[in-house]
């Protein structure tokens, strides 16, 4: 085990490793810009340079490992003066237009030119023309002047997704990234690529021109679009959401080594715009005759209390069907389950509609069930009690369910419009509760919208059953609840009250009482979730 | 805390005399304006002024150099308007009055231009910032102005056309490439 | 001409005097109270006690009634119903009483007028006359009225700095 | 019989048209006056096809936007005082024009008619009870209004001009012991002597005395600064914060008439009424010398003329004063009244019955 000093500092590490790695540990960062800890090194910005004693050039930090006794100087003057002759040589040609790159706020090269350089240029010749706005694919725009040809959007392409479209073309000053012709940029990992860009020369389509960063607020967060549960920041702001119908601006990788390590998948990434999307519900509304009212919670709670009360007191509680959806947290599900087959003893309670986790996977992030919480929704048995999903519609459409409860779930987007027209429009009662408009709201008599991913505060247990905690970015939109809010005022008003203030005491009673999840708490499952102690694996 | 008093005499404690003397001075001034009135009416001793108000929207003060009016943006010689839409000055802005909307422009050389350009006046606190913060020679608050009253608030918060449309007060105009000049004299970043 | 004044200058005073008691409204019995004490003054005037009717207006209605406006304007504000007239033993007096009142009116009007008719002097009722009749014939009561009224100011004055 | 009814319509129609244009005009004047006191302009905005004459139509203005104003009535206040109020400030200030002279007897077609519209023998009287009965719009209008921070307005205007009546009423004792008389019509009449020959005797003259504390305790009456406590719109919540609309413009207009009634007053006790110095029945002379006969209607015209020339500097002398004087603070005020007002009317009626008695004994 090597032992070496960087900065006075003394750090023991592992043989192998490299001096920026090494200087990591010790909370020391050495500028760089084409190293990136789960690429190759490749020592090409020489932005790294540090000096070691003994060793009379300056060394790259990413590529030279660390011998023991190495005595390593990473801020001395020789250093910061090699740092500044570099970043001149990259400014070279650099166009300079940070007031309309996007990156500004988030761009290596901004910030080490403002703690290292701030130097003057000293070019006098013309600058270096190469191609603006360039359309690398549906999401990607390149930007060839800003380019520092640091070959991480390449390597990216080669070493973790495999298809390898880009690489670099021309020679000296005029090399520039590019694709290979006739390939496309079509994989679906393309995202990455603007976050791998230390400059601004890749561009994300999506979030393009959309906010600056610094306007952005970042909260941790999981991806919902599929059981894999990548760790992501939810970049968020509600400055301007009148003007732009827009909140979350964007979703980013978050380090997860059990998971996702730095990436994230296209759908995923840009699969969060039902977040703001128009067709967003934002007040409970009730059916009256033809037409929807909006009222009050209080209104809409007692109007479906009573109908519900009404349809107990007539039939018998398996005339009520509750299908919840794999989308909503552990906390709302658990909420599903302890009221409405717990206290209300309804048995017709089932997520799985038929085909609701046949998407297609892609083998490396990308999961085929496109549910964050299908593991949790299992593990807090709502499957299984009675009849499955499908049967539940099936009843409803022959009669024998009277009202249905749909928390969240979007039956027509498997089963067809027409199955879903056909057995709603029977029913006596079909209560819609969700974040956005579906199919199936057209026959709900009450509409209660619940709050969206980033809105609400829960956690999400993966197909490797991993617990793993959404944290709330944004106020919910207009009047939406966190579902576990609008169960527990239900609730509440047809008499059954439970202790629960935040979502943390609902999952304390999980832990208590849901195998598996016995012993954790909010603090213990973290930024980076926890794997659950399942007995069958 | 000290009081510093001032002990009437007999003749101001009977308010009597100090009325008189106040009612003196007050008639002193209306009969000195009132002949100054009267004389101008009737066209004489017109350099003598009789009132110190100014009536404000035939006859103004004239600004300072430095002074802040309504704002402005800056144009290109095609008459578009200069701003970027690096959201500077909506960053600066120590009130949030300003609101950019950018988006792609379809000149490539140009990038990004805003769709939407707001400054609400009724918030804006004439502090220049905005002006300071420009790097493209957009935005400048040298067009002489006060804002003109409106009857919601809505007509307070100034468009991109509005905007555009203003013009420096001769002389005072603060840019150094002036509203839909050829090429720029100055251009930090080749746009 | 006179006449016809009188009986409607009668009427609104005895009108506004049964307002006074039976109104619910504290503020409305007491702006009968101002009607009635005009009109009272009205009737003075056509008395041609003039000087009599502007003191009346002055004192009564100017300066006492104010005092019991100020009274009720410190009260709690509240609406009392009409109160029923009591019957019992003194209801039944009351009556008593007044069934006399009226049959000394009927006995009175049948037997003729109370007072011979006498031709007035010119002043009579002015200011003048007034004054010449407190100060000569009625000196002392009016000097003694005046004390008393000066002990109750000083005694106001006293009450208020002690308190 | 019909024509006597005629002439008194006549003389009302005079008198209350003159007072009410006045009284709008005042409104304007107040605004003008105090900017030229000030070095300022004043209103001059209101404009009629361009035309601005001076801000003239401000008044006109004022009132189409008073007019079409709401009118508001607190839903816990009494509707019939409410709108009483206002209509009992204008009408206590109006009576009292009734028995202010403003010309002497008129001979004309074989008729006598004199130039007042009631020609009461207890005249000053009835202004002092008219004044009195004042009161009642201010407390009334405070206490309809379900507020209780008009109702404590209400209460500290009453009290205001409760206190300032008795001096007012004590300082017109003396002049009714100059003049002898208790009637305006006398008091005016008399006011037609001279002092040594050529000296007019004015209630001024008289009753120097008096005249300060009269004019003092009537600007109380009136409650305009620096007595305006009850009112002073700008910082104070006073007895009519629950008003709006056409019952704002009647109190307002009432305080304005009151200015002109304290100003006819005024020139009427102290300032000889509608005399002008050495011109009487007979004509312009000059006393001991020799005399100019005019003609009958010519001296009546001047001097009702002069009458209102009077009323009108002094109405523009209370406002000088209100845009003058600062305001007292309510102690104060109450100090003045009672502490210092009424001992000195008090003073002034023995003062005077002393001197009088010696120049007559």
């Amino acid at each position: 085990m090597p032992t070496l000093v960087i900065d006075d500092q003394k750090v023991t590490v592992d043989p192998g490793t490299t001096i920026i790695q090494a200087a990591k540990k010790l909370d020391i960062t050495i500028p760089h810009y084409c190293y990136h800890p789960r690429l190759k090194s490749v020592d090409m910005c020489r932005m790294c340079l540090v000096e070691v004693k003994d060793i009379p050039k300056l060394q790259t930090a990413c590529s030279t490992q660390v011998r023991d006794n190495m005595v390593v100087f990473t801020n001395n003057q020789k250093v910061l003066d090699a740092r500044r002759s570099v970043l001149e040589f990259l400014l070279i040609n650099h166009p300079l237009d940070c007031p309309i790159c996007d990156k500004a706020g988030e761009c290596m090269l901004q910030d080490f030119y403002f703690q290292f350089s701030r130097h003057t240029s000293k070019f006098k010749e013309k600058k270096q023309k190469k191609h603006k706005v360039v359309n690398l694919g549906p999401k990607i725009v390149l930007d060839s002047e800003r380019c520092i040809l640091c070959a991480r959007c390449v390597r990216f392409l080669k070493e973790v997704v495999g298809t390898e479209e880009l690489g670099i073309f021309d020679r000296g000053d005029h090399s520039e990234i590019g694709i290979y012709p006739g390939r496309p940029l079509e994989n679906n990992y393309q995202g990455n690529l603007a976050d791998v860009c230390p400059v601004g020369a890749l561009t994300a389509k999506d979030f393009r021109f959309a906010c600056r960063s610094w306007f952005l607020c970042q909260e941790n967060s999981i991806c919902p679009g599929c059981s894999t549960g990548c760790n992501v920041l939810v970049h968020s702001s509600e400055r301007s959401y009148d003007k732009t119908l827009r909140r979350v601006y964007r979703l980013t990788p978050r380090d997860n080594d059990e998971v996702n390590q730095s990436w994230l998948c296209d759908v995923g990434r840009y699969g969060y715009h039902f977040v703001d999307d128009p067709d967003r519900l934002t007040a409970p509304s009730l059916k009256r005759g033809e037409e929807y009212v909006k009222v009050d919670w209080d209104t809409a709670f007692r109007e479906v209390a009573q109908r519900l009360r009404g349809i107990f007191e007539r039939y018998s509680p398996s005339s009520l069907g509750i299908i919840p959806s794999p989308q909503l947290t552990n906390e709302d599900l658990y909420m599903v389950k302890k009221f409405f087959n717990e206290t209300l003893c309804i048995t017709n309670i089932d997520f799985k509609l038929p085909g609701w986790n046949q998407g297609q996977g892609d083998g490396f992030l990308l999961k085929a069930d496109r549910n964050p919480n299908t593991m949790g929704a299992e593990l807090l048995g709502l499957s299984g009690i009675g009849p499955q999903a499908g049967e539940i519609i099936e009843k409803t459409r022959l009669g024998e369910i009277k009202a249905l409860y749909l928390v969240g779930s979007d039956p027509a987007r498997y089963l067809g419009e027409e199955k879903i027209a056909s057995a709603l429009s029977r029913a006596q009662l079909v209560v819609f509760q969700g974040s956005n408009y579906n199919y199936a709201c057209k026959f709900a008599h009450a509409i209660l919208p619940g709050a969206t991913f980033v809105e609400k505060e829960g956690t999400f247990t993966n197909a490797q059953a991993r617990v793993q905690k959404i944290n709330q970015a944004l106020r919910p939109l207009g009047e939406s609840l966190p579902d576990w809010k609008i169960i527990l005022g239900l609730a509440l008003t047809m008499g059954y009250y439970f202790p629960y203030k935040a979502a943390e005491d609902i999952f304390k009673d999980i832990a208590r009482e849901v195998t598996g999840f016995s012993g954790l708490d909010y603090k213990k499952v973290g930024d980076k979730g926890i794997k659950l102690a399942l007995s069958g694996g | 805390m000290k009081i510093v008093g001032h002990k009437l005499s007999f003749l101001e404690n009977i308010y009597l005399f100090e009325i008189v003397r106040g009612l003196v001075i007050t008639t002193r001034h209306f009969f000195y304006n009132m002949f100054f009135h009267i004389a101008h009416l009737l066209g004489y001793q017109q350099d003598v002024e009789a009132a110190v108000t100014i009536q404000y929207p035939e006859q103004t003060i004239p600004v300072s150099k430095r002074w802040r009016g309504v704002h402005r943006i800056n144009t290109r010689p095609d008459g578009s308007p200069r701003c970027v839409a690096c959201m500077l000055c909506e960053t600066v802005c120590p009130v949030q009055c300003i609101h950019i909307v950018a988006e792609e422009h379809p000149d490539p050389a140009i990038e990004k231009y805003p769709v939407s350009f707001e400054v609400d006046v009724t918030r804006c606190c004439w502090c220049g910032m905005c002006e300071e913060a420009c790097p493209v020679d957009a935005i400048y608050m040298d067009s002489g102005k006060i804002p003109k009253a409106g009857y919601s608030r809505q007509d307070l918060v100034y468009d991109k056309e509005t905007l555009t449309k203003e013009v420096p007060l001769p002389g005072y105009q603060r840019s150094l490439n002036p509203p839909g000049a050829g090429a720029p004299k100055v251009n930090p970043m080749g746009l | 001409m006179e006449l016809i004044q009188f009986y409607i200058v009668a009427a609104i005073t005895i009108s506004s005097a049964v307002s006074v008691i039976m109104q619910g409204r504290v503020m409305y019995s007491i702006l009968s109270l101002i009607v009635t004490l005009l009109s009272v003054a009205w009737i003075y005037a056509i008395l041609n006690a003039s000087f009599l009717a502007v003191v009346q207006v002055i004192l009564y209605a100017g300066a006492i009634v104010v005092l019991f406006v100020f009274a009720v304007m410190m009260l709690r504000y509240e609406e009392i119903e009409p109160q029923r007239m009591r019957t019992g033993l003194i209801g039944c007096l009351g009556l008593l009483v007044a069934l006399f009142f009226i049959f000394e009116l009927i006995l009175s009007s049948a037997t003729g007028p109370f007072v011979e008719e006498a031709t007035l002097s010119a002043d009579f009722g002015s200011i003048k006359s007034v004054g010449a009749i407190l100060y000569t014939q009625y000196l002392v009561p009016l000097e003694l009225a005046s004390i008393l009224l000066l002990v109750a100011v000083v005694g106001a004055a006293l009450f208020s700095k002690r308190g | 019989m019909f024509i006597d009814v005629a002439i008194t319509l006549l003389k009302i129609a005079f008198v209350f048209g003159l007072v009410l244009n006045i009284a709008g005009i005042l409104g304007w004047a107040e605004r003008k006056q105090s900017a030229v006191m000030q070095d300022r302009i004043g209103a001059n905005r209101a404009d009629i096809l361009g035309l601005r004459l001076f801000g003239l139509f401000h008044p006109i203005a004022d009132i189409v936007k008073v007019i079409t104003k709401e009118d508001w009535i607190p839903p816990g206040g009494d509707k019939f005082l409410h709108t009483l109020a206002p209509f009992l400030a204008l009408f206590t200030a109006l009576a009292v024009f009734a028995v202010i002279p403003f010309g002497d007897t008129l001979h004309i077609a074989g008729r006598d008619i004199p130039l007042v519209i009631a020609d009461l023998n207890v005249g000053i009287l009835f202004v002092i009870a008219f004044g009195s009965l004042g009161i009642y719009s201010v407390v009334l209008a405070g206490w309809s209004s379900d507020n209780k921070y008009s109702l404590l307005g209400s209460m500290r205007a009453a009290a205001q001009v409760i206190s300032y009546e008795l001096a007012l009423a004590l300082s017109v004792v003396g002049v009714i012991m100059a003049y002898g008389s208790v009637e305006l019509d006398d008091i005016a009449r008399a006011q037609g002597q001279y002092v040594l020959g050529i000296i007019p005797y004015w209630g001024v003259i008289a009753q120097p005395l008096g005249f300060l504390i009269f004019f003092a305790a009537a600007m109380a009456e009136t409650k305009r600064t620096p007595f305006d406590l009850p009112e002073c719109e700008s910082e104070i919540i006073g007895y009519f914060t629950e008003y709006s609309g056409f019952k704002f413009l009647a109190f307002w207009m009432g305080e304005f008439i009151e200015v002109i009634a304290v100003a006819g007053v005024v020139t009427t006790l102290y300032f000889g009424g509608w005399q002008v110095p050495f011109i009487d029945s007979q004509g312009f002379f000059v006393p001991g010398l020799f005399t100019i006969p005019l003609p009958h209607l010519l001296v009546v015209v001047i001097q009702v003329t002069a009458f209102i020339l009077k009323v009108c500097f002094f109405c523009w002398f209370m406002l000088l004063v209100r845009w003058t004087l600062p305001r007292f603070r309510y102690d104060q005020l109450m100090g003045f009244g009672w502490k210092f007002l009424l001992p000195l009317a008090f003073l002034n009626v023995i003062l005077s019955g002393v001197i009088f008695m010696s120049f007559e004994g």
